[in-house]
């Protein structure tokens, strides 16, 4: 008999350890229930190729979370990078390329300019942070209003003017909207790109000095600072990830619309910090893993896909979405609110 | 009756009683514009007991769009009727639907031509952006010759404008900005721009900018032109405080939309016109289309409209001053 | 010992630092050889803790020079600090609680393979250490999840595995008991058999008279004297440190135990593991002490007077009717206060001003109509600053930026205010000095002698034994027995406290 | 000397203390000089009358961020506020009423109304946080989401559908419009209402003691519970206050413009707690005054204003406000990061 009590209670405790995932797969549940066709291949490939391009940011965000900042440029960077590389990869006989006699350059150049100015943009916001001590809100939501401004005078010009930036080259979409044949199933390159970002974000977490600091200046900045952390630099480099992360995902969205403007992105960074809260990462800092940002994102885009599925009247969407992502911070809440 | 509205709506997009007849999936480009909402309507009322119509709210978010079109597909839509977010996005949508040979109506918002050309089951419904921005510049140039001896304030001959512009890079905004000007002057009338400022479509934010040029500017402000109703009535607001409207004092101010409220102002005086978006029959072209083909038919069957070379059915703006007042009110009765 | 080794390791020199409002640090020098342990001592206030920061990079000082070897240094940060052999106990517990104790003790200087940390060797290592300095902790665990001892006990060990030429241990004590002390002297001693000088500051003169060679004397941000250990006793340290004879160490009894006021029955805690079957009685005007190890749940027993803590069965009767103490607001309501043992946390209000700190639970008592008494506010802020000896500019000065030793007498004097009848201390002069001390053991005979119920829990004897009337022992979440205090001895307590 | 060089360093000091009343001052002078007619009395009035609806939402958001909070929901909830305030209070003879037989209430009604419906979402936002310890940003994510689909459903009906509620009452628009005439200035009503409003609040963050309450709670809310606060009903009076806040704002905002839309107050949060914060209020809790508050928000509409004013354009704008906000606290940071 008690070794059966404990058993229960470990399962008990373990539920309550993990109520996001159990959340997750009770949300698909109860959607299948009510609609049984919820539950098919084709589905699951487009919640996870619509979740990718949302994880990628999510983990540059998550990271920022965790050293106590946060991130509101995130969606206009996204934007920015979008914005840059599909103005410099138009398909060659494309009307209204904004560079008309730039060749069709190789795939990788676009991804990479792409990363350098976010990843630059991104450093500025650490730089900020760490050495003019701007509240990292104060300083990213400048960073949002001017990197907005800027995509703009860069997407607003001659020859065509603030027309959104269409005609990508078919190297461009192919990378963003293609997959592997797998029988009858495409497997999009998407997911396969969340899943390397993911698992090179869970090493540099995990593994590396730079994630150990990374929790260290989250959990307790003066502990990291007597013990010889030089939390500057970290802080710099960890918003510059974050940078590169956001350029590889604008240049997805740019791939996966097809086409770029200035509003590409828009409010993005809010999406991704609440995943990453539902996913168990903490605003206050020192706390968050990557498996939990994937299941923060994954409930927030199998919310949004159910609902459409279901054909939930858009306005209704807004009050159901509310209300679950309430309740599922409410239940994963419980586990520390056990009353000592 | 407050519920009865909402019940009504989600049962047209749901399953419900529609359940059986055949599937028409449908984006807006963001359910809260004025002007779409109109155009939504009339999508409802023409879908009623025809098509099951599948709403979408794609939040101005073409991302957002695209994954709502897989849902879309997925779902089982036999065809699809697209507000594109971004225009130059066809592309895209088009792939999606080509490879299960759905059908797509876009609307409201023009996909480059070559774009439809390449699907031939893709077809266009809507205005093109820079009619609105010509009708204006027309209805300017008219309006200022008949008043010009009061309302050119300085008596040099030129206009002195300010314009409110709508949120920039959004096709509209783009296209309205330069064409409004380009066909007042062509129209022979010279212009001063004063000021030219965003107000991201909003009321509020184009009172705010009105009450500081107003401030700046005071009586060498000749025009008001705004890019929707929505900032022409802002601006009417600000100008109002500042006591214009009342005795003597009064501006010219025009909008896009011909939205119920602009043509208030029409009537009271307040407003010399407005460019009406005809959000009645752009719902209504759109879902017969999207019907039809959705029922394997010609897009055009039992139809008044014509494609014209673009595989587009064209619905006109029109131009609302006074004189025509009726006109806009009865695009909602 | 060889002529090097008696030769200054360190040296400061006229150092002064200055905060807005205050001088923290006028002129100070301290010399410390190496190989020895060095007593630094002090009011609180005095600038021990800021002398230290200057040393380790963390303060940047005004004026002054330090050096180290007898080259001339100053750290920009602690990194530069920690790489010139200088290593720190903080008296503020700086740990990041969400990671696990080897995280911890390796952060700023990981153990790598490659690019990646070596979480073997890193591993290996802290078990080593812990080894050698015979801790028994696992090194995987969550700081968070350890006690305040342990948690201290990991900081003296990381300070330690730096292998500096100098430890600077800043109240490294304060949260441990008896046993732990003899232990971390036990390290001292090998410390300084490898030539590693110590600096070490405390408030407990026996424990500095035992450990330390030398002593340095601080008041008032001024250099006041060194003295080698041999010629000092208690007194005169006292002496210096506070610019007068303070004759005894502990304040005259006057308090006369009447009528039980407080009936504990059979109380067990709500939570498995906590405290069981707890049964006391406390008298109007006595002091009853609570000792017992580290972990035997003294802390636990008080919150769940406090309402802090829920309780499965037993309950608590106050002059004759039972009061049921859902939360502190009924607890304070029924004429309970609680000065709780974690400061920083449960304690200051860091930013707000010492007005506010000191009224915050008493604000009811400032009501006049919807708004507060400003008058009234102002008076009882007095009241806590004059009675309670605060050093500080004002009483708008955060609380933030007093000593830790004044930190705690505003929580006191927060706590008087509210008047109640039954006052709860623990640890309350955990970090206090001597004269401070003083201070608050009158006040608690006063209160006693007033006719308050007072509980102190302690984990320094003498003060129990100093202070109290009765000692309540626990051992391991029970109640080991209750001993009068004008008959027991240190070793019956600690032989209780072993009781289960 | 010696006085004279104290008495340098005390005026130093007031600056550092006082940055952010420089910088508003320096800010003015900077436009001033870049165009010396922008020295009026009537952008004076402009300004303030335009500052005047954002204080009072302000001063609602600020109080939650002392506890420790946050609040993204406020702009709807203005937004609701707008709604439901037009909708009862539109002239007898226009055209499309909402109501077609409602007749034309007294004024007070329709802000009551408003008042208590934001309040009670508000009263909501306090209970979730409160009870359920789902964090602020999360349970006001989940209400910012909610309270936009009860807004739509409720603005989106027959018998005229999804259109801007107009013509409003003239007892509406005089409220939100009109002002006193001092000469041959007229003195708007709304500024009358900020300084109403923020005078109410100052007493009761200082003189009450659910302000001394409200600041225990984000000083250290640890520390606060065993002070004897009752935490969950003291965050929950603030939060419902700061509901009521936002409903008056709403009315305001409909009053203003003379119509509202579901979109109304959209975003306004975000200006607000930038506001907040570039007026001194910590994201962290226990720190924030009125007249800091009250800054935070005349600094960002002197910008807003002064730009539009300037007449520079509009991407420009973007990015010389962004820079502006970083600007602004990077100086006022300079108090707390002077090395120690
Ligand atoms: N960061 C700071 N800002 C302002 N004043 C400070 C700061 N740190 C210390 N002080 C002031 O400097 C003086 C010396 O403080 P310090 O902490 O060095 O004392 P201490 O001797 O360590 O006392 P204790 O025994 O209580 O720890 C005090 O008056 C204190 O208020
Ligand atoms: N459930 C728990 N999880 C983690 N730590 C705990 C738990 N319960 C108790 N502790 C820690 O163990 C320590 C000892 O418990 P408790 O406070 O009851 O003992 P104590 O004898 O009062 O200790 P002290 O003398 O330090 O006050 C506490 O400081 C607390 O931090
Ligand atoms: O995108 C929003 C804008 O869309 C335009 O078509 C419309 O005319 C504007 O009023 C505004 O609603
Ligand atoms: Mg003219
Ligand atoms: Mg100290």
């Amino acid at each position: 008999m008690n070794t059966q009590a404990t058993k229960k209670s470990t399962i008990v405790k373990w539920l309550f350890d993990n109520v996001i995932y159990v959340f997750l797969i009770l949300l698909v549940i109860g959607i299948v229930i009510a609609s049984p066709d919820f539950l098919s291949m084709t589905n699951l490939i487009n919640i996870l190729s619509q979740s990718s391009s949302r994880i990628i940011i999510a983990l540059g965000i998550a990271g920022i979370l965790i050293l106590g900042g946060t991130d509101l440029s995130a969606g206009r960077m996204v934007g920015l990078a979008a914005v840059v590389s599909a103005s410099l990869l138009q398909a060659g006989d494309y009307a209204y390329k904004m560079y008309p006699n730039l060749p069709e350059l190789p795939l990788f150049v676009p991804i990479i300019i792409a990363m350098l100015v976010t990843g630059l943009f991104g450093t500025l916001n650490g730089f900020i942070v760490s050495k003019f001590h701007v509240p990292p809100f104060i300083a990213t939501l400048g960073m949002m209003i001017g990197v907005y401004g800027i995509t703009s005078i860069y997407f607003d010009r001659p020859p065509y003017g603030a027309q959104p930036i269409g005609g990508l080259s078919e190297s461009f979409t192919t990378f963003a909207q293609k997959g592997i044949k797998l029988g009858q199933y495409e497997f999009p390159y998407l997911i396969l790109y969340a899943i390397a970002f993911s698992i090179i974000i869970w090493v540099l977490w995990n593994k590396t000095q730079l994630g150990k600091n990374m929790y260290a200046i989250g959990g307790n900045p003066e502990a990291a600072k007597v013990s010889g952390v030089n939390v500057a630099k970290n802080i710099i480099i960890i918003y510059m990830i974050a940078g590169l992360l956001y350029g590889f995902s604008g240049t997805l969205e740019a791939g996966r619309v097809g086409s770029a403007t200035n509003n590409t992105g828009n409010m993005y960074e809010l999406d991704a910090i609440a995943a990453c809260v539902v996913g168990g990462v903490s605003l206050s800092g020192g706390i968050g893993t990557v498996p939990g940002v994937i299941t923060g994102v994954l409930i927030f885009q199998v919310i949004n896909y159910g609902l459409a599925f279901l054909g939930v009247s858009p306005y209704i969407q807004f009050i159901v979405k509310g209300a679950i992502i309430i309740v599922a911070v409410a239940f994963d809440m419980r586990k520390h609110a056990k009353k000592k | 009756t407050g519920c009865g509205g909402t019940e009504k709506s989600s049962t047209d997009s749901g399953k419900g009683k529609d359940g059986d007849l055949p599937a028409v999936g449908a984006t807006i480009y963001k359910f809260d514009d004025n002007f779409m909402s109109y155009v939504r309507r009339a999508m409802e009322t023409a879908a009623d007991g025809k098509v099951n119509l599948m709403l979408n709210d794609s939040q101005n978010d073409q991302a957002k769009q695209v994954e709502q079109v897989d849902t879309l597909i997925a779902k089982g839509a036999k065809s699809l009727a697209i507000n594109l977010v971004d225009p130059k996005a066809a592309q895209t949508i088009i792939d999606k639907a080509k490879v299960k040979d759905i059908p797509v109506i876009f609307f409201n918002k023009e996909p480059d031509a070559s774009v439809l050309k390449g699907y031939e089951k893709a077809y266009y419904v809507g205005t093109t952006s820079s009619e609105s921005g010509i009708l204006q510049g027309e209805l300017i140039a008219k309006a200022w010759e008949a008043n010009k001896d009061t309302w050119d304030k300085n008596g040099d001959g030129k206009l002195q404008y300010v314009l409110l512009k709508g949120e920039p890079g959004h096709p509209d905004a783009e296209a309205r900005t330069k064409f409004v000007v380009d066909t007042v002057k062509e129209k022979g009338i010279e212009v001063d721009e004063l000021a030219l400022d965003t107000g991201m479509w909003d009321a509020m934010k184009a009172t705010e900018k009105m009450d500081a040029w107003i401030a700046k500017y005071n009586d060498e402000i000749e025009f008001v032109i705004a890019n929707n109703d929505g900032m022409a009535l802002g601006a009417i607001a600000s100008l109002e405080k500042a006591g214009y409207f009342s005795g003597d004092k009064f501006m010219p101010v025009v909008g896009v939309d011909a939205i119920p409220e602009a043509l208030e102002m029409i009537e009271k005086g307040k407003m010399v016109g407005s460019i009406l978006n005809d959000a009645k029959n752009q719902g209504a072209a759109t879902v017969q289309l999207a019907a039809n083909a959705a029922n394997g038919k010609d897009v055009l069957e039992g139809t008044e409209w014509k494609l014209d070379d673009a595989k587009a059915v064209r619905v006109p703006y029109i131009e609302i001053t006074k004189d025509n007042i009726q006109v806009g009110k009865d695009a909602y009765k | 010992m060889s002529e090097a080794s008696s030769a200054n390791l360190l040296e400061m020199i006229n150092l002064t630092k200055r905060f807005p409002g205050v001088i923290a640090l006028n002129n100070v020098s301290l010399k410390v050889k190496a190989g020895s342990v060095h007593a630094l001592m002090g009011e609180n206030g005095a600038g021990k803790s800021t002398l230290m920061k200057c040393l380790f990079g963390i303060y940047s000082m005004d004026e002054g020079k330090i050096l180290l070897d007898g080259k001339e240094v100053t750290f920009a940060n602690s990194k530069q600090a920690l790489e010139n052999g200088v290593s720190m106990v903080h008296q503020e517990l700086n740990q990041v609680r969400q990671q696990n104790v080897m995280d911890n003790i390796w952060l700023g200087r990981y153990p790598k393979k490659g690019i990646f940390i070596d979480e073997k060797r890193m591993y290996e290592d802290t078990a080593a250490i812990f080894k050698s300095l015979d801790i028994h902790i696992d090194p995987r665990s969550k700081v968070g999840s350890l006690s305040v001892s342990e948690m201290q006990m990991v900081e003296i060990a990381k300070a330690v595995s730096y292998n500096s030429k100098l430890i600077v241990m800043d109240e490294p004590i304060s949260s441990l008991t008896e046993k732990e002390v003899n232990h971390l002297f036990t390290i001292i001693r090998k410390l300084q058999s490898d030539n590693v000088a110590i600096i070490y500051i405390s408030h407990k003169m026996e424990e500095i008279l035992k450990i330390s060679d030398e002593v340095t004397i601080m008041r008032d941000g001024q250099y006041i004297a060194t003295k080698s250990a041999k010629e000092l006793t208690t007194d005169e340290i006292i002496k210096l440190m506070v610019g007068r004879d303070l004759s005894q160490r502990f304040p005259e009894k006057i308090n006369k135990p009447g009528v039980v006021t407080l009936k504990v029955k059979d109380l067990t805690a709500e939570t498995e593991g906590s405290f069981s079957n707890i049964n006391f009685e406390l008298r109007k005007g006595e002091i009853l002490g609570v000792a017992g190890l580290v972990g035997s749940k003294r802390t636990e027993v008080m919150e769940a007077l406090f309402g802090i803590r829920g309780i499965k069965s037993g309950s608590i009767e106050l002059n004759g009717k039972v009061v049921h103490n859902h939360s502190p607001q009924h607890a304070i309501k029924n004429g309970f206060a609680l000065v709780t043992e974690e400061r920083r946390t449960t304690g200051i209000y860091p930013q707000l001003s010492i007005s506010f700190n000191s009224i915050i639970a008493n604000l009811p008592q400032y009501r006049k109509g919807l708004f507060l008494s400003e008058n009234k506010v102002h008076d009882d802020t007095k009241w806590v600053i004059d009675s309670m000896k605060v050093k500080t500019p004002s009483q708008k000065t955060p609380i933030g930026s007093l000593s830790g030793g004044n930190q705690q007498k505003v929580i006191i004097g927060r706590w008087l205010l509210t008047k109640p009848e039954v006052l709860l201390l623990d640890e309350p002069t955990r970090g206090i000095d001597v004269g401070a001390k003083f201070e608050i053991y009158q006040l608690i005979n006063q209160l006693a002698a007033e006719g308050k119920g007072i509980i102190m829990i302690s984990s320094e004897m003498p003060e129990l034994l100093g202070v109290t009337d009765r000692i309540l022992v626990m051992s391991n979440g029970r109640a080991a027995g209750i001993v009068e205090t004008k008959t027991t001895t240190q070793e019956e307590i600690m032989r209780l406290a072993a009781l289960y």
